[in-house]
């Protein structure tokens, strides 16, 4: 587990000086970030449970993962999650509004805000590795100096997509960085059986392309890895890939239990009690005399609230409709769209009756 | 002996059984191990068989079924799972191009006696591609067939025909029914013929064909108006997609003279269109009224709170009815 | 202004002139650059254009699809060239559930222009999987369109069509007719509808639906059975497979009142069975006997030594045809 | 080009002592196929010029790499050739005829002998590649000694089947021989444009399985690394990744015309002059007293009749017909097939004329 770049270490402690690198201000903002999606994260789960949402797919432990590569993001550039990395979308200025309606099925939860471009989660493992191939590829060709930045799992690594797109990123280096959160699991699949790799990281040398295998849980690691992984991409260097080790605590989602395929509570305790990503900053913040109780207490009652909020404004927006099934099918509906639509949206009470 | 099992349960019994009466037969696909697979089904068989022939497989659809055929080529019995429908995607390829012809290329010396388990269709409240169901695609291509139950003894005996089957079969198990009911299910190994359909209803005014969870709302719907105008409408599950069983689809419909197709998958180029244009071939006389097709729109299939909208419902197949009734 | 031009001549021309009108239109595919491709469909393009725009790329069809997914989303509108159908499957995924349903996931935000070219069909004496015909596989997607053209004109005018369309467009051009026969092609820029059939033979007795290298053999039967009988068959390319022309059907069938559809496809799940099923569905009354197809068989396309029993002849289709009017 | 494993040389030179390694038996054996190859090799592309055969994909130049990976098997073994691996599967059983069979699109043209596991050429790129896996994974369950050796090329390495392949392989262990035959070109692809990686031996390291880069001209080299490869397959510690460094001097297919891509005069002629793979052994065996002008003359002899006769035979043999299409859909035909065979045997004079 030692392999790896780390720069704020599990207990707080910072190994190498990053104060002209990492601003005050951004690390604050980075602690703010990390404990507003915990907290979204444990109410979602809690929402699902109350049958209010959708299977949901937790990620608490993967934090600081998710918020420093979001964060080291600009608005132009492209944001492909997958089902798990709703952090990173939310940090890249997705409203948690939306992410609530995602999972409770609304068909108007994977809209990108109009000034992003956050993608809707991808479902099938390792598909967007290519789209942010493609998306980076246009973006240098129109030279704007923007990254995508592809989301993945350490299972989606042995997917054949992940490798068609990290050779094709590289033959047309284009500035595309592929971030596998390594949180040891594809649902029960531990690492050590999915790959016969020892890391994730060490599969760049096939492409000629760096890799770098850091600490996923030590934000400061994070930012600063995915900020290089930018310029070099920017700089018409090409694509980096990144692993970022982590551990998610929970289960791969609400109908899981890892109880089954791991030593769920001795893991999830010892990898939160030892290496979390939020409590480590916290310890960093409030040794640097940047954060104290009082200010902990005020970010946590502002972030119930904004949450609150959003699952408010999530419940009370308008339910979607049979007639949204036929939307953007095509941007001009097909005769078959067309005749359907009039067919789905006879009320219920209304069908079988006529005689 | 029987006990009432349900969907999963059967399945479940009938990999165990085999496993147990054929050294040969090997399970592949994610999660299915220690995990148990994520709806269950091969729960237990880890600890029973143990990983050779139980066997947790990196994320890699291609890599899972690619390797099955040459399991298969080589003496196994693969018995894949893929964990939802839509992610037989990624090995389509080794599905059409492979499966289904080395048997043709080799002129029978090498076979592939492999059978893909996938869940199916939608009605659980899914994530997006959780609820696909995309048999068309399948019962297009020669070389394989494709089998759907709708009910635990069904599920369990088409299992073992499927297993036994030396050729490759996709097998559609629809999520919808794994827990919905149980049923009796005998104890011991039997079969369920492959490309035999069974009337689960017999009626006179008008043949209903389907398979997989709609059987349950054809059934429903044929319930509905037996009690509200007197019409008994046959209900006929066809079981297995390809080959569909084309005497019993022309037997109904030449006794009723009317009928109806119920799918989840989508309207064009859906199975609807197969069977619509076999009773075209062989009993248009036969028809008082076209055949009517009550299926899933032409649409994506939707973000989960509006599936049901998607879905045929109880009410649209009695809408096709009536409509076919009075047409 | 026009030429004779082959079909080949007459793609190669309008991806140049679609290159020529929108920078944003990028060629990709394996060796379509220096090489100009295996047919020379994009024969001079990389001279011309440049390797920005005229991509070869590395052999990875994902990976081209999924990349032109991502630059379709962001800009640029790419063409993709297929070297074969049949290597079409590797990308089947990120064609089903990606570009078909970018759209529709991001409620119109991001969409996919994209087209993809492939040559498809058999009777070129090609390899194995150099022959399929599955256009029925993506017909049966929701958020695709797909158009085959059948001669030099159409190929130009449904091409700059595809490539101006904002959804993503499977292009299957007939391998057998890209060198086939030239005809007067305009020179200038100018489309053919998506989902537009054309008549080409008037006729009273039957009518028969084709599409691509199927249209010349439906062409020469009903020239046959004119001489032969006097009988006037009706042949209507249909040019888009998704979405179908429907009326263009209807009109067709009320007016003849008998019909046969012809594809190299299988039977089974093929389009002709869709076809059957909108007569069924519109034009049922009509009928003055079944509905025929005569298509490629449910076997896999065979090795080409046998190619030609594989596929429909003129034989097949007057057989068909005389079936049916003698009905 | 000089950075791979190498026994001879160009000049037919002995780089290192391998003569308790490789009998003169084996030697001599590996140059009279070689010869054979070629001949038949030449032979098909003047078939299909003649228009009695169909598109044929020619393999002059790769010599030592088919003929000596193929030599190093046991008849047990498994082996998965592409279109272009004729020479392979010739000198692992196959009868000639059979391969002239199969480029004249006769049905029967890729069946395997009976005492061998050869299959048919695989024409979708990389896919053979996890059948390999597959078979080399049931021997090993069964406790067969097996290894399975799937040829591909070098743009096969681009594809997703080929990451699957190597990472399941090294996953379970199987006994799998990955043999690339890097003739630097898919169609008129270049590597250095196919791959952002420099080699595809250096692929393996993705895998933390061994990659070995050869002299793909050097017959004793091929032979010598698949020899412990297939050590290692059978000993149970998994599958090996080589990397034969070759060329075709030819097209890509009778269809193909190489001068579109390359400086096709220049390059086939230099590799042909400097590097030919027959021509090195040739040396070797002359300068060791084991090869002489007489002998050779004899061979080539042998070798013309031999493919004449395997060519009398292809011409002779039973031409498929209509009826064969619809056998071994499956094993127990569907009444499609049943009944759409009685469709298709109606001679063409037949038809149309029922009235
Ligand atoms: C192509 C495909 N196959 C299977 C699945 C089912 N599935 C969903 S998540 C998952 C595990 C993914 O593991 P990993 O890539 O490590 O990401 P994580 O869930 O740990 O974030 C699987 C197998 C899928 N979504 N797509
Ligand atoms: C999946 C797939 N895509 C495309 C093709 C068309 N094709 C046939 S051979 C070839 C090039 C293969 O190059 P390489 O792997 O280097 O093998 P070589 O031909 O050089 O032996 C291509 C693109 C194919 N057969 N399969
Ligand atoms: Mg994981
Ligand atoms: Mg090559």
């Amino acid at each position: 587990m030692t392999d790896f770049y780390q720069v704020l270490d599990p207990k707080g402690q910072l190994l190498e000086d990053t104060r002209n690198q990492i601003s005050e201000e951004t690390m604050l903002k980075m602690y703010g970030n990390m404990v507003i999606v915990r907290a979204f994260d444990r109410k979602s789960i809690h929402l699902q449970r109350q049958g209010r949402m959708g299977t949901y797919a937790p990620f608490e432990g993967q934090e600081a993962s998710q918020v420093g590569s979001a964060m080291a993001l600009l608005p132009g550039d492209w944001l492909f999650p997958t089902y798990r990395d709703h952090a990173a979308s939310i940090v890249h200025g997705q409203s948690m509004t939306r992410v609530f309606l995602y999972w409770m099925g609304h068909m108007d939860g994977s809209i990108s805000p109009s000034d992003r471009h956050i993608m809707p989660p991808c479902v099938p493992i390792a598909t967007q590795m290519v789209h942010a191939v493609g998306t980076a590829w246009a973006s240098k060709r129109k030279g704007e100096p923007h990254v995508s930045l592809a989301y993945f799992g350490d299972g989606a690594g042995s997917e054949g997509d992940f490798h068609e797109a990290l050779n094709m990123a590289g033959v047309f280096k284009t500035p595309t960085i592929f971030f596998c959160q390594n949180n040891g699991y594809a649902i029960s699949v531990p690492f050590s059986q999915q790959s016969a790799s020892r890391t994730v990281a060490q599969r760049a040398s096939a492409y000629d392309i760096p890799g770098v295998r850091i600490d996923g849980n030590d934000i400061f690691a994070v930012w600063l890895t995915v900020k290089a992984a930018m310029e070099r991409a920017t700089a018409g260097l090409g694509p980096t890939l990144i692993e970022a080790v982590t551990y998610r605590y929970g289960a791969h989602t609400t109908a899981d239990d890892p109880k089954k395929y791991r030593d769920q509570e001795r893991l999830a305790e010892e990898w939160r009690s030892e290496r979390d990503p939020v409590q480590r900053l916290k310890v960093y913040l409030e040794q640097s005399g940047l954060w104290n109780e009082w200010k902990e207490t005020a970010l946590q009652t502002k972030v119930a609230e904004q949450i609150e909020a959003a699952l408010i404004e999530a419940e009370s927006y308008p339910k979607s409709q049979a007639a949204d099934m036929f939307k953007h099918v095509y941007e001009v509906p097909s005769w078959m769209v067309e005749e359907q639509q009039k067919d789905a949206i006879v009320p219920e009470g209304k069908r079988g009756v006529l005689a | 002996m029987s006990r009432k099992l349900s969907m999963i349960q059967a399945i479940s019994e009938a990999l165990d059984q085999k496993l147990a009466d054929d050294n040969r037969v090997m399970l592949l696909g994610e999660d299915i191990g220690v995990n148990g697979g994520v709806f269950r089904a091969t729960e237990g068989l880890f600890e029973k068989y143990g990983r050779e022939r139980i066997v947790d497989t990196p994320l890699a659809e291609a890599g899972i079924i690619g390797s099955a055929i040459g399991l298969g080529m080589n003496g196994m019995i693969p018995v894949v799972e893929i964990q939802f429908l839509a992610f037989i995607y990624p090995g389509f390829e080794q599905i059409v191009s492979h499966a289904a012809r080395m048997r043709y290329r080799t002129r029978g010396q090498y076979h592939v006696p492999m059978v893909i388990r996938t869940p199916f269709g939608a009605g659980i409240r899914g994530p997006e591609l959780h609820s696909e169901s995309v048999e068309s695609f399948f019962a297009h291509v020669p070389g394989l067939k494709v089998v759907v139950p709708s009910t635990p003894f069904d599920a369990k005996g088409l299992l073992i025909s499927a297993i036994e089957d030396p050729d490759p079969v996709i097998f559609l198990e629809p999520t919808k029914l794994y827990r919905a009911f149980k049923e009796e299910v005998p104890e011991e190994l039997y079969r369920v013929p492959i490309g035999k359909a069974r009337v689960i209803r017999e009626g006179s005014h008008l043949s209903i064909f389907a398979w997989g969870a709609m059987i349950r709302v054809a059934e429903e719907a044929a319930q509905q108006l037996e009690r509200e105008r007197g019409w008994l409408c046959e209900v006929v599950d066809l079981r297995s997609i390809s080959p569909l069983d084309r005497d019993a689809i022309l037997a109904s419909v030449k006794k009723t003279g009317r009928a109806l197709v119920v799918h989840e998958a989508h309207k064009t180029a859906g199975m609807g269109a197969e069977i619509i244009s076999i009773i075209n071939d062989e009993a248009l006389l036969y028809l008082k009224a076209p055949v009517k097709r009550v299926t899933g729109y032409d649409v994506p299939v939707p973000q989960f709170a509006i599936e049901d909208d998607y879905l045929p419902t109880v009410a649209r197949v009695k809408q096709g009815i009536v409509e076919t009734i009075q047409y």
